[in-house]
């Protein structure tokens, strides 16, 4: 019923940020005032791994998309960490599997990057 | 469109009112999933109906202007589930609340496009000052039963 | 006895309607737990929550004849949690409900006491022909919040 | 949600039944009629695994009241088995601690039948 978060750095400029729980309207704030301030102290290239979130709705695909467009003025780059067959089936009907990747494992996803 | 359906002692309904808060759509969740585990519905089918609500409770809590409450009515038919989401707010008119198309990504505008995707019927009934009513219908899968 | 707790909009509340059959106990339980770890009750304070709504639940199906729902009401106060069951059965007279004294072991007479050992308020109301109302007030312990 | 029920038995005479699940007035009927139909076929010693008891309330206990009323008549005898300190607390409150021996583990509450 609540999120855990937990950011941990891979080459210096790679966050690993590794959501554990449910991303809703209640915790979703959480996740973007979590992923904002490290935008703000001039992260932007993340993998976040979201092997263990067990649900996922609009409000949490909202805050990924803020956070994309936000490094991407960077010139950054955001992949996901996703095995949950509900998680890739909505990306699939939202059509945003066309916008973000989501690999199988973090060391997959944080390759993507380099 | 909602097929008509009727309401009666044969059909065991379960009601669930909640703040209209976003700290309340966990237990809207979960009440829904629990109905539908009953009902033996699949977990790619709870999966579903949990993110419908969800979705229907967060633009009610985020849309329906001084609702302070939501009513989550669930109806157990033969062939499927009946969930109604009600809000007492200031609605929309009903035409107005429909899914975006899917064009550039964007924050926001996914909730109605995702109900409409994964109930199997959708109606929006705005009754003048008094809020918008949700009524979805999932019918059983073929795995499921 | 129950203290006198005001109702207003800014005591949030939880409603849970059911049918009133055994298959429905589970969900009334689940719901209650919910609200009892959004308020920070600890493991051992949710566990008596939902031993005592069960117990209710069970005796508005087995003993509220011709009733055929179950209303349970959370009420959050700053102090703990107000429950209350309601159901709509020809009921006892209130001075009936009671728990028994425990001696010889025998099935059966043991719901009226759990409810009573394990809340901090409890009152029963038998409104004539129109059910029975069991309110009941948990304390935060002092483990809790 | 539901109760899962298993019968081995033990130098013929005892049988161990293991509960797993949640005991409520749903899943009750349920388990009384196991045990129940165990009784009927002439086995009256009985070791009770609760150890994946979850929840129990007053129909669980009943159930187990009436098992051992139903036992005790043919000499029989009943030990539990538990260790979730939830269900030692309903034992308590309610008396039945004096009633049922209650052991932590399978191995104890077999060799108190012997
Ligand atoms: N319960 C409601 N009350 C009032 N308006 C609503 C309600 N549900 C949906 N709407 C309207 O429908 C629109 C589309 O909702 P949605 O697809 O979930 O996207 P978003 O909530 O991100 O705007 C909302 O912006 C709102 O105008
Ligand atoms: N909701 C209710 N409606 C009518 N009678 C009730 C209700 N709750 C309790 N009672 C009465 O109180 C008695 C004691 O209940 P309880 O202690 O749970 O034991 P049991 O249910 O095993 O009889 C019941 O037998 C019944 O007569």
């Amino acid at each position: 019923m609540d999120i855990q978060m937990q950011v941990r750095s891979v080459n210096g400029s790679i966050a690993v940020v590794s959501l554990d729980g449910e991303i809703d309207v209640y915790t979703s704030p959480k996740v973007k005032e979590f992923i904002g301030k490290l935008i703000d102290k001039g992260t932007y290239t993340f993998a976040i791994d979201m092997q263990n979130v067990r649900y996922i709705d609009s409000t949490g695909l909202g805050v990924l998309i803020g956070g994309l467009k936000r490094v991407r003025e960077h010139g950054g780059a955001v992949t996901l960490v996703s095995t949950n067959p509900q998680t890739r089936k909505i990306f699939d009907i939202t059509g945003l599997i066309k916008v973000f990747d989501i690999y199988d494992s973090v060391d997959e996803a944080v390759n993507a990057l380099k | 469109m909602m097929q008509a359906r009727e309401v009666g002692a044969e059909i065991p309904e379960i009601e669930v009112r909640i703040p209209s808060r976003a700290e309340w759509v966990a237990l809207a969740r979960l009440a829904v999933a629990t109905v539908a585990a009953r009902m033996h519905f699949n977990v790619d089918e709870i999966a579903d109906l949990k993110l419908a609500v969800a979705e229907a409770c967060t633009n009610a809590i985020q849309h329906a202007r001084e609702s302070d409450e939501i009513v989550i009515t669930c109806r157990i038919y033969p062939d499927g589930l009946q969930i109604t989401i009600r809000d007492f707010g200031i609605g929309t008119e009903a035409e107005r609340i429909r899914s975006r198309d899917l064009g550039e990504p964007r924050v926001g505008g996914l909730g109605v496009y995702l109900i409409r995707a994964l109930m199997d019927e959708v109606e929006y009934r705005v009754e003048h000052d008094s809020g918008t009513v949700l009524t979805m219908f999932k019918r059983f899968g073929d795995s499921s039963r």
